[in-house]
């Protein structure tokens, strides 16, 4: 097991740099010229050119690519052309605001479309089945910015229940310790300040757990149905345990295995949802910021964004056949499989 | 997951190998089980209906007839933010342009973005894929890890960097969401190639001589286009989403052109002031998407060996 | 299977945890959390760039610098006329070459180092040749006239100019540029203060949330008169709407950037409106240099068939006034006798008839600006409407901001938009882009060697009415000529909870808090 | 008397219409005894095993009848009543060894799962009670294997282990339905021949379902033979294999290969197929496929009818009380 999750860390070396590849044959091939953004209003062509020159714009692209790989593998991104500080600062600063945006999310969308496929398969056909499965329908077809929306104008702007931005309260603003405001706010013993950041999270965590949802709902559903049909489930009933052990540890147990492929994939494209959930509620992650910079055609950041993300994509996707193979002992790694 | 998809292609292949002298007989029962499922056919009829308004609304623009009410795009800002009644049936956005038909006419460009990008990623994954998986070897472990690559970047943000480097327009909406998907594509075929690949039939073709494109194409693109078909029409429904994610972030197609997700960026700011311009094009949104996963899933369906079997 | 027990366990408990906390708060969720009276939050639309005066361009970050830092002079509350800060009087030698600067004595950084001679000399010197850098967006503009610096002694410092510049005093009142950074903080940052501000004004740095808020804490060191609220936040919230909401529900005291659709919903909520005039201005221009609009005449026509203020009032629903100059009616310069020429649909279909004109090319950016909210595309929709109405068709090429920019210099284009934002509260800085060589300042390519003249004039020309007059006289050479068609002055809207006191937006749009309290 | 089924009718409701699968049956087993029901597939045999637990799916049901369980009527009780006996007092063994442990738990705790739900008995105990279990059904070195996982099993040891959890709890009444079937045949037996041993042990019960007379004949005390969810026979194993009445048994025990027949006659096979349970034949439901088919035999259901502990549904045997009347 440590021998396959070691190769499958050494494979995310290939994938960097192929994504490397592309996001920098993007940016600094095709992406407009920086330069008269960061300059302002007041840029000449004389300062464009001197700015260009200092930052090595005008050197051959292979050059270019060759100083940033250089500079990623020490561990040095650049700086941002926008804002003039660090990369990697740029990123550490918004990368638990999107982690713990994404986190809450998925594990809304797992309780919930857990919940729901259970219920929907072991009530087949019921009208519990049919108003899951709708809302499952409905929670693939909807785009998520406009639920967003939908949610801050409801919640936000009519009832006054729920915060329309933001992360927290920033009077109630934990000190720092991992960047996650819930586990912070925790730590310092504030419940005010968890609560709040509880608050400020339940819409664009639930805009962002929607289609999650309902996909994990959908799989649940007919994972559960067939996993019923086992001769094992009749086996575990004429036991004598109860329905709901029935369900809960020897049906959901096993349906369980394929559902936890679909969270691992969809943690992967929530990263991409979070994109639109950020820019809809002022959320001061990854997504809304890479957004903002690849419109800024800062290439530094944009560069090192995507690198982060594209490692938490492989990485989720280890973490997800670890899992696998806790749950499924059927499956053993081994150096062939890989 | 993947035991599943293995699976049902396997059974799949069975099936397709007593029938590889004509293919069609597989869609031919497709469709037969399709015409049971209640919401497959609702559906397909609101595909038939919104194809209608887009190719309407397309060959009257085309011979000059003005068939919408109201010209999409002339504005009149003497009737700007006009809330819905009985002349303006949506209302009217900000430059006075009447809602109703600006909505209508987005269908043209939603549902020709999203053919149009599945084309592309159709045909360059099913490409990709079938030379992966037919060729085997390093030409696959090369392109796989491309697609592994291309599946590492969130679609989205692969797609916003697309527009932001080519620039806004109708053609590059249509490259940056058809590139972005081409490993699903890629993905499945190689997949299927692999398990359809040994069969005798396509043994027994290579025996006879048939060169490497002729069997693809021949004997082993027909035995899972069902597979494909099922795999196209779920992507024509994300392929609207992301159209309209990227119009709404004003990374779409070029205005003046009525497209929806732009319509709903621009909305943006009057959530409180004019909410009917934020609410027809997301219920539009929702309702094309909608149609496009509930056809797919029911074409899955009717795919299933299981449920053909009830 | 005791571990899956427990993961369960976990995921019900703090579901459980969720749904309990939001059940019992959901309905006093604005006012469960502690709100502190000696606390101001302010929410505006971005993120700021920086907080190093020299190396950024941004209003959103000139909000947050207004209150950090000060430089020798400062704009007055409700003008663009200068008044003493750091130096508390000024000599201009006649030549208008020498400025000599007499500072206020025992000011210190908030580092606890002296401002003095030094300090004036170490922040000019960082922004000239050759220390200068490329990426000093207005060290060139605020000090490219500046020869040298000179300390005499600890409180007085003399500027030299190669060219007398009257706008020069103007310059030094800025946010940009213009502010006096510890020379101290600036070593240890390697010359990049934008993450750790150090200044001398009424407000203390403390943190920056990326994304989220910038914290500031009144400097009891301060000079002058003491901040009478004790911290400010400064929230970016991106969407407009939500900040208005965020305003409502009591998340902010303050915000900016809204427009006058929300006005009602605000007032209706109990809070206030501030509104502040703009220093910018918002344009669509003719391609003088070639046909067909290298005929004034026509320029006229086809200005004449649009109606500017119809057009402004939905565009941007009060967030902007309509221009009738081209400079802001509170500048030095501007006369109410300046005016443009007036709608008349008619009257121009018959000139636009006669001269044969039927179709025109339109050039616009896609993205919204700080003087045109709505983006230029929807102004180049809106025109296209009213084009059509006189019988000409348009063609709208839209690009992305910075793509539009290489375009314009192409010049391939018969109208584009465009605007500018003002930098010092001159004139001279708004009219001298008619007479510009880089055409991308000067997007209607016009040529005029008279104003060109007059332009020349009013630099060196020291302050007042001669001054005003030369400007005025400017203005209605651009308007007779037609090669623009100003159409708005943006407007900051603001607004702000009734608990707030003395809160004002200033025309340089920038937010100072030190005379801001809260009840 | 340990269970009496009385008249048990189990129906499924189908779009299509309702299917009878088992229609008025009746049938008794005493302690220690071991019964077997014969029938080929779709005859209602393992119905009647699931409709005894209460573990039909819909849209199966329990239509009508009793079935009487130390006197109690499992039918009229709650599923909590019922879970209670379940795995307790009877359990069950299943025909698909391969699929019917969840793969993805241990042996030991499928089997303690079972302990536990019915024993008030430590964790501790319950292991022990687990090894002791899988001992005597003779899996070597138990205490390690309770740690596998099924996939790591061959097919015969899971039958072990499924007999192991089944009998546990030291049930009174074992259904084993098709026990055998999927096994090879060495392992077969050795199955066979465990059920006896713990029969023997335990003095416990069983309900053997099968379609294989073979399996019958080696292990049963009395036989039920079951064709389209009616009884046809029913009768003691030596009087059944000795002298078979109804025509269907006949049949089934003439398709039996013999090693000692020596003639070359081609195996005898019942014609025809056993009928679409939504379009039976009229009368007799085997009138089709009877080569001793009767006029009468299409018309009117002939009734079960016992003749010296014999029972038999036929017309070939007019009942003339207490009298076996051979034509």
């Amino acid at each position: 097991m440590l021998r396959y999750i070691i190769k499958r860390i050494l494979m995310l070396i290939p994938v960097l740099i192929g994504v490397s590849i592309i996001v920098f044959l993007i940016m600094r091939v095709f992406s407009p010229d920086p330069a008269p953004i960061v300059l302002g209003q007041h840029a000449t062509q004389a300062s464009v050119d001197a700015w260009r020159q200092a930052n090595g714009l005008n050197d051959p692209i292979y050059l270019q690519y060759f100083n940033f790989i250089t500079g990623a593998i020490t561990g040095d991104l650049g700086t941002s052309y926008y804002t003039k500080a660090p990369v990697l600062k740029e990123i550490f600063s918004r990368f638990p605001a999107t982690i713990e945006l994404a986190l809450l999310a998925i594990l809304l969308a797992s309780v919930f479309g857990i919940l729901i496929g259970v219920i929907s398969a072991v009530k087949k056909n019921s009208i519990f089945d049919n108003a899951g499965m709708f809302l499952a329908l409905i929670g693939v077809s909807m785009p998520i910015f406009w639920l967003g929306i939908l949610l801050i104008i409801f919640f936000s702007g009519t009832l006054h229940w729920l915060p329309s931005s933001g992360r927290i309260d920033p009077l109630l603003q934990p000190a720092s310790v991992t960047g996650f405001y819930l586990i912070d706010s925790l730590i310092s013993g504030d419940m005010y300040a968890f609560r709040d950041a509880f608050e400020h999270l339940i819409l664009p965590a639930s805009a962002l757990a929607m289609y999650s949802m309902a996909i994990i709902a959908r799989m649940t559903r007919s994972s559960m149905l067939e996993t019923l049909q086992q001769d094992y489930i009749r086996t575990a009933r004429a036991k004598g345990i109860s329905e709901g052990r029935v369900i809960g540890k020897h049906a959901l147990r096993n349906g369980l295995i394929p559902i936890v492929t679909v969270i691992g994939l969809q943690l992967g494209s929530l990263l991409g949802g979070a994109v639109l959930t950020e820019t809809v509620f002022s959320w001061p992650g990854i997504g809304a910021y890479t957004v903002a910079c690849i419109l800024k055609s800062d290439f530094p950041v944009v560069q090192g964004v995507v690198l982060l993300i594209a490692t938490v994509f492989v990485l989720v996707n280890l973490m997800v056949d670890v899992i696998y193979a806790f749950l499924d002992p059927r499956i053993k790694y081994s150096k062939k499989e890989v | 997951m993947p035991k599943d998809i293995s699976t049902s292609s396997d059974k799949n292949s069975i099936q397709a190998a007593e029938y590889v002298e004509k293919p069609e007989s597989q869609l031919k029962e497709m469709w037969a089980t399709l015409r049971q499922n209640k919401a497959a056919v609702v559906g397909l009829f609101i595909i038939g209906m919104l194809t209608l308004i887009a190719v309407t609304v397309w060959v009257s623009e085309l011979i000059g007839v003005q068939i919408l009410p109201y010209d999409p795009n002339y504005s009149d800002m003497s009737k700007s933010f006009i809330w819905p009644n009985a002349e303006h049936w949506f209302g009217t956005d900000q430059l006075g342009r009447d809602m109703f038909s600006r909505i209508l006419d987005g269908t043209k460009i939603s549902l020709f973005v999203g053919v149009a990008a599945v084309a592309i990623s159709l045909s360059i994954g099913v490409l990709l894929g079938s030379i992966a998986g037919y060729r085997g070897g390093r030409t696959d472990a090369f392109i796989m890890r491309v697609m592994d690559v291309m599946l590492a970047i969130p679609s989205i943000l692969l797609a916003i960097a697309f527009m932001a480097a080519l620039g806004k327009g109708l053609d590059k909406a249509v490259i940056a969401i058809g590139l972005v998907s081409i490993p699903e594509y890629a993905r499945i075929v190689r997949g299927s190639i692999l398990s359809v690949k040994e069969n005798d039939y396509v043994q027994a073709a290579k025996v006879i001589g048939n060169g490497d494109s002729r069997i693809i194409f021949k004997h082993i693109l027909p035995n899972i286009i069902s597979l494909i078909v099922v795999r196209a029409t779920l992507g024509v429904s994300s392929a609207v989403l992301d159209t309209a994610a990227l119009g709404f972030l004003g990374l779409g197609v070029q205005p003046p052109f009525a497209e929806w997700g732009d319509m709903l960026g621009r909305a943006r700011g009057f959530i409180f002031t004019a909410p009917y311009t934020l609410i027809f094009p997301g219920i539009a949104i929702t309702i094309t998407v909608l149609a496009f996963n509930l056809f797919g899933d029911g074409l899955r369906d009717a795919l299933d060996p299981k449920s053909r079997i009830k | 299977m005791r571990k899956m027990k427990r993961i369960v366990a976990l995921v019900l408990a703090v579901a459980l945890v969720g749904i309990s906390l939001t059940g019992c708060g959901s309905k006093t969720s604005s006012d469960a959390a502690p709100k502190a009276n000696d606390t101001l939050i302010y929410a505006q639309g971005a993120e700021p760039r920086g907080l190093d005066p020299a190396l950024v361009d941004d209003g959103e970050s000139a909000k947050v610098m207004i209150n950090i830092y000060e430089g020798l002079l400062k704009y007055a509350k409700d003008s663009t006329k200068v008044e003493p800060s750091l130096a508390k009087s000024w000599d201009v030698s006649p030549d208008g070459l020498t400025y000599t600067f007499h500072l206020q004595e025992g000011v210190k950084f908030h580092d606890g180092t002296d401002f003095d001679a030094e300090a004036v000399k170490f922040n000019i010197d960082r922004q000239i040749p050759p220390q200068v850098t490329e990426d000093m967006a207005y060290g060139s503009f605020v000090y490219g006239s500046v020869k040298s610096v000179e300390v005499v002694d600890k409180a007085t410092v003399k500027i030299n100019l190669t060219a007398p510049s009257t706008p020069f005093l103007n310059n030094l009142a800025m946010v940009m540029s213009a502010p006096m950074v510890s020379p101290k903080a600036l070593k240890e940052n390697n010359n990049n203060v934008n993450q750790a501000p150090v200044g001398t004004g009424p407000y203390k740095f403390v943190k920056w949330a990326k994304d989220e808020n910038i914290v500031l804490v009144a400097n009891d060191e301060y000079w002058g008169t003491k901040a009478l609220t004790k911290n400010v936040i400064f929230k970016f919230i991106k969407d407009n709407s939500a900040r208005v909401v965020a305003l409502n529900n009591g998340e902010a005291d303050m915000i900016d950037g809204i427009d006058a659709t929300v006005v009602k919903q605000i007032t209706d909520a109990g809070n206030k409106i501030f509104q502040a005039p703009g220093m910018n201005i918002n344009y669509m221009a003719y391609n003088t240099s070639r046909a067909p609009f290298n005929d004034a005449k026509l320029r006229a026509a086809i200005s004449k068939s649009i109606n500017v203020p119809e057009m402004v009032e939905s565009l941007y629903q009060g967030y902007s006034e309509p221009a009738t100059s081209i400079l802001p009616t509170f500048m030095e310069g501007y006369d109410k006798s300046i005016s443009q020429i007036a709608y008349d649909s008619e009257a121009s279909a018959k000139a636009i008839k006669e001269a044969g004109l039927t179709s025109v090319k339109i050039m616009t950016y896609t993205n919204p600006r700080p003087y045109n909210s709505a983006t230029g595309q929807a102004l180049a929709e809106a025109i296209q409407g009213y084009l059509s109405k006189v019988g000409v068709t348009a063609t709208i090429d839209s690009y992305d901001w910075t793509t539009y920019k290489e375009k314009l210099k192409a010049g391939d284009y018969d109208i584009c938009f465009y605007g500018w934002i003002g930098d010092n509260g001159d004139p001279d800085n708004f009219m001298y882009l008619l007479a510009h060589e880089d055409p991308t300042m000067n997007v209607a390519l016009y040529k005029n060697e008279a104003f060109n003249k007059l332009i020349a004039k009013g630099i060196e020309t020291p302050a007042g009415a001669d001054r005003s007059a030369i400007y005025t006289e400017l203005e209605k050479i651009a308007a007779a000529d037609a090669a623009w068609l100003p159409i708005s002055h943006a407007e900051t809207l603001c607004a702000y909870r009734p608990n707030i006191k003395d809160f004002y937006f200033h025309m340089t749009g920038v937010t100072p808090f030190a005379g801001v309290s809260k009840q | 008397m340990l269970l009496e089924v009385k008249n048990l009718r189990t129906e499924f409701k189908l779009k299509r219409g309702t299917v009878t699968a088992v229609d008025d049956i009746s049938f008794t087993i005493d302690k220690g005894e071991i019964l077997a029901i014969v029938g080929e597939s779709g005859s209602g045999k393992s119905v009647t095993s699931l409709s005894i637990m209460g573990l039909l799916q819909k849209p199966g049901r329990v239509a009508g009848g009793e079935i009487n369980f130390k006197s109690q009527d499992l039918n009229k009780m709650s599923q909590k009543e019922l879970q209670k006996i379940r795995g307790n007092q009877i359990s069950m063994i299943f025909q698909e060894p391969m699929t019917s442990l969840n793969p993805v738990w241990r042996i030991k705790d499928q089997i303690m799962e079972n302990i536990m739900t019915h024993m008030n008995i430590s964790k501790k105990d319950a292991l022990a009670r687990t090894v002791e279990m899988l001992d005597t059904v003779g899996i070597p070195s138990p205490a390690e294997r309770a740690n596998d996982y099924p996939h790591q099993m061959s097919g015969g040891m899971r039958q072990r282990v499924m007999t192991a959890m089944a009998l546990s709890c030291d049930p009174e009444l074992l259904i084993a339905d098709e026990p055998t079937t999927a096994l090879d045949v060495t392992i077969q037996a050795q199955i066979l021949e465990l059920l006896y041993r713990m029969r023997e042990k335990f003095n416990m019960a069983v309900l053997l379902i099968t379609h294989d007379l073979g399996v019958v004949s080696e292990a049963a005390d009395r036989v039920i033979v079951m064709y389209c969810g009616k009884i046809v026979e029913e009768a003691d194993v030596k009087s059944l294999f000795a002298q078979p009445l109804h025509p269907y048994t006949v049949g089934l025990l003439k398709s039996i290969p013999q090693i000692d027949d020596e003639s070359d006659e081609r195996l005898y096979m019942i014609k025809g197929m056993v009928p679409n349970p939504l379009n039976m034949p009229s009368g007799c439901s085997f009138s089709d496929r009877c080569d001793s088919c009767m006029d009468r035999c299409t018309k009117e259901v002939p009734k079960l009818q016992e003749i010296n502990g014999h029972k038999v549904r036929c017309f070939l045997y007019e009942a003339k009380e207490g009298e076996l009347n051979v034509k």
